[in-house]
């Protein structure tokens, strides 16, 4: 097995991880951690190209992982502030319940 | 400075004015205020093109040419010559007094005269435009406001006429845009001016055969039929007798206002297309019809006066009238037809009767729209009623609007000193040499209008006054100063008719030519 | 053989984080699991980067999780979602991972020798940035303070329009 | 070329301008638009005057007698038409009558329309009226001559309707003007003959005009194909022109309706200028009426003079002797008018321009005079024009009496005194020496009987015997104004009286410029001097043909007093003295020979059927032809609307139901859950990544 390839499964393990958190649990937090963790495999995913990469470099994978980390960033300040502003209005965090969008 | 306007700018005013009326809302004064402003504009830029036009010359002037859809060979190409320009002078003549004649007009004031302004847009472009394409635009263009003005301002029957007079031109329109599309087909031409060359050369017939794979027997065939689509295109808008049915209910159904645009202006577009679309494209296969369009044309001049004779609503007579004084437009067309060759005598009897149709077209244009108007405030008087039997001794209350309305009903009899006069006396003194038979048997439409038009001042302006309108109201000041305009006129071109003879003789001669 | 490590570490980090029930301990969990991608990275030789994770993930974004779960601390309901979509869920997140894993072991596109050890220095990186990526650090910015904005305008305890 | 004629477009267009002005004047200034009718008619005739004195110089010194003025008008294709006048003899005595005539009657009717409340209104149409027919008279083109003669037709028609409220005068000025314009139509049928045989309808022009040498020659060569000459056909057709307006048979209908106009119109238009004018179109078209081709070696009236000819000699009598059965005074005036116009084109036929217009000219006089007459008897009875009801009026009125009388007998040809005998002798002499017929010369003899007959008969009712209007008035009061009761016949006033004085002295002494030892007024016309010879009476045939008609005058006025004057006239209501003699034919006299229910039953009646068939086509046919199609087309789309409703709609809504359903069910999956989104994703993720990854693969 060569070290991309195991990087890669990796990152498709803490991808799945993830999404297996944002899929299974109700509460709002628990799923922002798992959005979370799927970013983080992408962002492996970036890095391990990067260096096994052909044109190692230009820089190209670690300048997109900067500003991924920049854009988590301000997803997560903006995710954690609409849960405390929902949990404001409906007393909960559980995600199951906000279904007024319902179709 | 150069002054000189451009079509395209002539176009574009009514169109802008119509924006504007109804950008302006519902404010009836305002709007009526701006459209009668926009209609002055058209007509001062008209006036413009008249000073400018170099009479001098009988081919298009102030052209301008524009790729549009190249891949079709649909081109923006516009000019004028003498008939366009005098077209396009009682287009923009007329509007102002249809205006004038609807200044009281209570119901959505602001769409009526945006309508108005959109119909006088579309009369323009017809008589401008020179590509098939962009003519058939316009030519439909005109129809629609027509269409909404009678829907929605007309009489009691105003439904049935507006559809029956939609159907009828759409059929007519149908026809004629079916035959343009077979030409434009088997030529791949558009144009006016390029397509009647190719008449005129001959290479018409030959491609028309060339790309059917046919004998030159069946082009021949051929050609008549696309001339008949056409033909029946104009033949219901002119009308010609059987085709004018829709004629009379639509008159006496549109508003009096708008009756004036349809007789005044948009029966000439009918007119038009014949001169300048049917003649020059399809003269041979015209000339062979001759002896039957000849027929056609004396039973529209003398079917339509002895229709109008038995007639008992003013305006039905009227639109009887009209009929008949096209008619005698008809017979001009149809007579010159006559293969003549180089006999400068008879090419000079032809430059005579094509000269006759067009001041005939003007002064029908400008006649038929005053005595409409004449009617209209005759309406506004009696409360809608217009019978011929529901008045009668209106000279001793209202001296002046007889008097008056007595110089416009002595311009559509034709008599000597008013416009109708020349007219009538040119297209008959070209007729006569060409087609003798025809011309004879028309003067009876001469005496007959006499009877019928002698008939309203009879039942009408004289006799015992009726006494419903013992208090009827004459002519405000206000009324006198806007009708002034058309008298003067009428009784300036009948004392010197050379004011539109000098400048359309070039063309007439130039179309002369053309059709040996 | 230290790659093996580092990956277990981060894995069971990120699986503790999402199955334990208090949320505390599931954030201490994720800390875990994002301090061993930053030593996965600098494995990899990705020396900034592996320094950026620790401190925007482990000081920043765990630190406001852990904020959060203490300003929405009485919610009270913990736990899984209803026995069917917990089922069905996992069916997906297998399915997912499946294709995944399948589609890595069957490429033949990565069975290449491992190329030598890249420069990434800080100043090359830092070159970089205000070279040739100027354009995408501004807006990444103006992204970061857009956000910071309206984070605090969401999260503000809204007065109350009506009385 | 001289002033006069170029400016003797003046001569029509002072009154044309005054017509104008008066047109704008407000209803009560009535001076202002009497003087200046007056005014400007006055001034047209002093310039006809200087018109007629150059050419009696022109004539005196030996030059041209004809001048003429081209212009042109408008263009059409590559030519001009042109129009203009001209000045020649037959134009100078005609401009002299009309405008002097004119004159007198515009100063009359200052006093006969008095009390009308549109007097101004009246004065407009009678400047129009003198502007249109001075036109016709300087005319050198056709065309400028049927433009005013159409003109001449308008103002007409505006002046018998001059009462409009009246509904008979409504009718009657309809009907005149429909009648002339039948013949007009005619004319305009032979005016564009003629322009295109010509190509000019200048009369002359240099030798290039229509009626000169070259353009005659080629008409008359010229055949058609019915064998007839083109000349001849023209000069029918312009012929019937002068029938319409000139009221010969058959279109004499109009003439005595249009008595229902003031009488100063039927004076002027009716009896002394407009009614002339088709003989004078008759006359001024003379030389392609005689026009025949040089070769025929026996040189006989053509075919054209000898319907003119015989058409004058039919209405002479034909009108006469309706005359002699009407009761109402205008209308025996008209119908001697009708007759006396019958004269002159015999005269015209037979002897030529001079004949024909020298009787134009001295029955203008003395009709005007009679009509004029007429008007003071009837503005002195209230508005009586029944003769049965006048009576005895030679002493209340002496002036009217005597003026009346003069035109009487001047109107009978009087032998001698009286200018209708001379003029009159000379058409009787010409049509006795006529190649073809004597029947013509024995029509007129005739006439003249009857002429002196029925205007004896009509001078006795008037004038004498006692007065019946009272007894009429105590009869029925109420049919009649009541405030004439009291009041008798009178005189009237001064600017009546004057020129009925005026008019009675020229109809003696006109007698003088045409008789045989003096014919000033044929070698005026012809241009030449004349000369004075007693020997002219002893031509071949001039004194048996001049003691012939003093007999028949005399019997006429015999038979007259015979019938009417023996016995004084006493009641109104008793039947005529002929009536009495043979009533069958005193009521066929009296109905006008029935022609006007003649045309009623045939030509108006026909006009009508096919007025009403052409409406009928328009309603049943053309627009049942349409119905039809457009019925076609309704049923075709009934027959589309149950395709719709019963096949496509049914099929449509199964669809919709199903569509509805489905989408019931899909709205399932939009629970509003993030999570069963996201499992979506996740599906749609995998998925992808398998059909992306097995398509590389194949």
């Amino acid at each position: 097995m060569t070290p991309l390839s195991s990087c890669l499964l990796l990152s498709s393990l803490l991808f799945s991880v993830g999404f297996a958190g944002v899929l299974m649990r109700r509460n709002a937090i628990l799923i922002l951690i798992g959005i979370e963790l799927m970013l983080n495999a992408a962002n492996l995913n970036f890095i391990a190209f990067w260096r096994y990469g052909s044109a190692p470099e230009a820089l190209t994978g670690v300048m997109f992982v900067i500003f991924s980390i920049g854009v988590a960033a301000a997803e997560a300040a903006v995710g954690l502030a609409l849960i405390i502003s929902i949990y404001r209005h409906r007393k909960t965090t559980q995600i199951d319940r906000m279904n007024s969008m319902r179709g | 400075m150069n002054l000189t306007p451009s079509i395209s700018s002539l176009t574009v005013v009514p169109l802008v004015g119509a924006l504007a009326v109804l950008a302006l809302g519902s404010n009836r004064k305002l709007a009526r205020g701006v459209a009668l402003a926009f209609a002055f504009l058209a007509l001062l830029v008209t006036l413009l093109l008249w000073h400018h036009f170099n009479s001098a010359s009988g081919t298009l002037q102030f052209e301008e040419v524009h790729a549009w859809i190249p891949a079709l060979g649909v081109q923006y190409h516009v000019g004028a010559d003498g008939l366009s320009l005098l077209m396009l002078l009682l287009s923009t003549l007329i509007v102002p007094m249809s205006m004038a004649a609807s200044w009281h007009i209570q119901e959505k004031p602001s769409l009526y005269f945006a309508l108005i302004l959109l119909l006088e847009a579309g009369l323009i472009g017809t008589f401008t435009a020179l590509n098939f394409f962009h003519w058939f635009l316009f030519w439909e263009l005109s129809l629609i406001p027509a269409f909404f003005l009678i829907r929605l301002w007309g009489g009691s029957q105003r439904a049935t006429a507006a559809t029956q007079f939609f159907l009828y031109t759409m059929v007519g329109s149908v026809t004629l845009l079916l035959s343009f599309l077979a030409l434009f087909l088997y030529t791949g031409i558009f144009d006016f001016i390029t397509l009647g060359e190719l008449a005129r050369s001959g290479h018409l017939l030959q491609s028309l055969a060339a790309t059917s794979h046919g004998t030159a027997a069946t082009a021949d065939r051929f050609a008549l039929l696309l001339c008949l689509g056409a033909l029946l295109g104009f033949a219901v808008k002119v009308p010609i007798v059987p085709f004018h049915t829709w004629l009379p209910a639509t008159y006496a159904e549109a508003p009096t206002g708008i009756t004036m645009l349809l007789t005044g202006t948009m029966s000439k577009m009918g007119l038009y297309g014949l001169i300048r679309i049917l003649l020059p494209i399809f003269y041979l296969q015209m000339r062979s019809m001759r002896t039957p369009l000849l027929w056609l044309a004396v039973a529209t001049v003398v079917l339509s006066a002895y229709a109008a004779l038995v007639q008992k609503d003013l305006k039905r007579i009227f639109a009887y009238s009209s009929i008949n004084h096209l008619g005698y437009c008809l017979l001009g067309i149809f007579s010159i037809l006559k293969f003549t060759g180089d006999d400068p005598a008879l090419l000079s009897e032809k430059a005579a009767a094509l000269s006759g149709v067009f001041l005939q077209m003007f002064n029908h244009g400008l006649t038929a729209a005053t005595l409409f108007w004449f009617v209209a405030l005759l309406e506004k008087r009696s409360g809608g009623l217009r019978g011929l039997n529901d008045f009668g001794g209106l000279r001793k209350v209202a001296p002046v609007f007889c008097g008056l309305m007595g110089i416009a009903l002595f311009s559509s009899l034709g008599l000597p000193g008013l416009n109708g006069f020349i007219g009538e006396f040119l297209i008959f003194k070209g007729v006569f040499p060409l087609a003798g038979w025809a011309a004879s048997l028309s003067t009876l439409g001469l005496l007959l209008t006499a009877i019928f038009l002698l008939g309203i001042m009879q039942r009408v302006f004289a006799g015992p006054l009726n006494p419903s309108f013992a208090h009827m109201p004459d002519l405000t000041t206000a009324e006198r100063l806007s009708l002034f305009p058309a008298l003067a006129l009428m009784v300036t071109l009948g004392i010197y008719p050379q004011l539109v003879l000098g400048v359309i003789n070039s063309t007439v001669l130039h179309l002369v030519q053309q059709i040996r | 053989m230290l790659f093996t490590i580092f990956a277990a570490l981060t894995v069971a980090g990120a699986v503790a984080a999402i199955s334990l029930r208090n949320l505390v301990h599931s954030v201490l969990s994720l800390i875990l699991a994002f301090a061993g991608l930053a030593a996965v990275y600098l494995l990899l030789g990705a020396q900034f980067i592996g320094f950026a994770q620790i401190l925007v993930y482990v000081g920043a974004v765990a630190i406001l999780i852990v904020f959060t779960i203490l300003l929405t601390r009485n919610d009270g309901t913990f736990g899984h979602s209803s026995q069917a979509s917990w089922n069905l869920g996992a069916l997906i997140v297998i399915a997912v991972f499946g294709t995944l894993a399948w589609a890595i072991h069957s490429s033949t596109a990565l069975h290449h020798a491992p190329p030598p050890q890249p420069e990434a220095t800080m100043q090359q990186i830092g070159t970089a940035l205000m070279v040739r990526f100027a354009l995408p650090l501004e807006v990444i910015g103006l992204l970061l303070t857009a956000a910071l904005i309206g984070a605090a305008t969401i999260a503000l305890h809204e007065k109350q329009e009506r009385p | 070329m001289t002033w006069i004629v170029r400016n003797l477009w003046l001569i029509p267009a002072l009154p044309a301008l005054a017509a104008g002005l008066s047109a704008l004047a407000k209803r009560h200034q009535r001076r202002f638009s009497a003087s200046l009718a007056i005014g400007a008619m006055g001034l047209s005739f002093l310039l006809s005057l200087c018109a007629f004195s150059q050419v009696m110089l022109a004539i005196a010194h030996g030059q041209a007698s004809r001048q003429v003025v081209n212009f042109p008008w408008f263009q059409f294709g590559d030519q001009w038409l042109k129009l203009g006048w001209m000045l020649d003899p037959l134009t100078a005595i005609m401009l002299v009558m009309v405008t002097f005539v004119g004159l007198l009657i515009f100063i009359y009717s200052t006093g006969y329309m008095a009390h009308d409340d549109n007097f101004t209104r009246f004065f407009c149409f009678l400047s129009l009226f003198a502007a249109a027919m001075l036109g016709v008279v300087i005319a050198n083109s056709l065309l400028l001559l049927f433009m005013c003669w159409e003109l001449v037709g308008l103002t007409s028609y505006l002046l018998i309707g001059f009462w409009y409220h009246k509904p008979s005068a409504a009718a009657a000025a309809k009907k005149a003007f429909i009648t002339t314009r039948i013949g007009d139509l005619a004319f305009l049928v032979g005016m564009l003959w003629l322009f295109s045989q010509a190509g000019t309808l200048l009369f002359y022009d240099q030798g290039a005009g229509c009626l000169e040498h070259s353009a005659l020659t080629a008409m008359v060569a010229h055949l058609t194909s019915i064998g007839m000459a083109a000349s001849t056909g023209i000069a029918l057709l312009i012929f019937a022109g002068a029938v319409g307006k000139s009221g010969q048979v058959p279109l004499h209908v109009w003439l005595p309706d249009a008595m229902e106009g003031p009488t100063p119109v039927s004076a002027l238009i009716h009896a002394a200028t407009m009614v002339a004018a088709g003989v004078f179109l008759v006359a001024r078209v003379y030389p392609l009426m005689a026009a025949h081709s040089d070769t025929a070696s026996v040189i006989t009236a053509t075919t054209a003079l000898q319907v003119v000819t015989w058409i004058g000699a039919i209405t002479a009598v034909f009108a006469a002797l309706i005359a002699v059965a009407q009761n109402d005074i205008k209308r025996i005036l008209a119908y001697s008018t009708v007759s006396q116009l019958g004269y002159m084109m015999m005269g015209l036929g037979v002897g030529g321009v001079a004949v024909g217009m020298f009787h134009l000219i001295t029955h203008a006089f003395f009709k005007s005079l009679l009509f004029m007459g007429a008007g003071s008897v009837i503005h002195g009875c209230q508005e009586e024009q029944d003769i049965r009801r006048m009576g005895g009026l030679s002493k209340l009125m002496p002036i009217t009496f005597a003026t009346y009388a003069v035109g009487m007998l001047a109107l009978c040809g009087f032998p001698l005194f009286f200018s209708g005998f001379w003029s009159k002798d000379a058409i009787l002499h010409a049509a006795m020496g006529w190649s073809i017929s004597r029947v013509p010369f024995y029509l007129g003899s005739l006439g003249a009987l009857l002429t002196a007959f029925y205007m004896t008969r009509q001078v006795y009712y008037v004038f004498f015997g006692t007065s019946r209007l009272a007894s009429h008035n105590e009869v029925a009061p109420a049919t009649h104004a009541p405030h004439s009761t009291s009041a008798t016949p009178h005189e009237s006033p001064s600017n009546m009286t004057v020129p009925l004085v005026l008019l009675a002295t020229c109809a003696i002494l006109l007698g003088a410029i045409g008789t045989p030892a003096w014919p000033w007024f044929d070698s005026f016309l012809s241009g030449e001097s004349p000369v004075f010879a007693f020997a002219g009476f002893l031509e071949h045939g001039i004194l048996p043909v001049m003691l012939t008609s003093t007999l028949i005058v005399f019997l006429g006025l015999a038979l007259g007093w015979w019938f009417y004057g023996r016995k004084p006239i006493l009641s109104a209501d008793r039947p005529d003295a002929l009536e009495q003699l043979h009533p069958g034919i005193f009521h066929v006299l009296q109905n006008k020979f029935y022609v006007d229910e003649l045309y009623e039953h045939t030509v108006i009646r026909w006009n009508s059927a096919l007025a009403t068939f052409s409406d009928w086509l328009d309603r049943w046919v053309w627009n049942g032809v349409v119905m039809s199609v457009s019925n076609l087309v309704l049923g075709l789309s009934w027959l589309a609307r149950s395709t719709d409703t019963y096949l496509v709609n049914t099929s449509f809504d199964e669809g919709c139901h199903t569509v509805t359903t489905s989408g019931k069910l899909l709205a399932r999956l939009q629970s509003g859950r993030t999570q069963s989104y996201l499992r979506m994703v996740g599906i749609a993720f995998a998925a992808l990544v398998l059909v992306l990854i097995w398509s590389a693969r194949s």
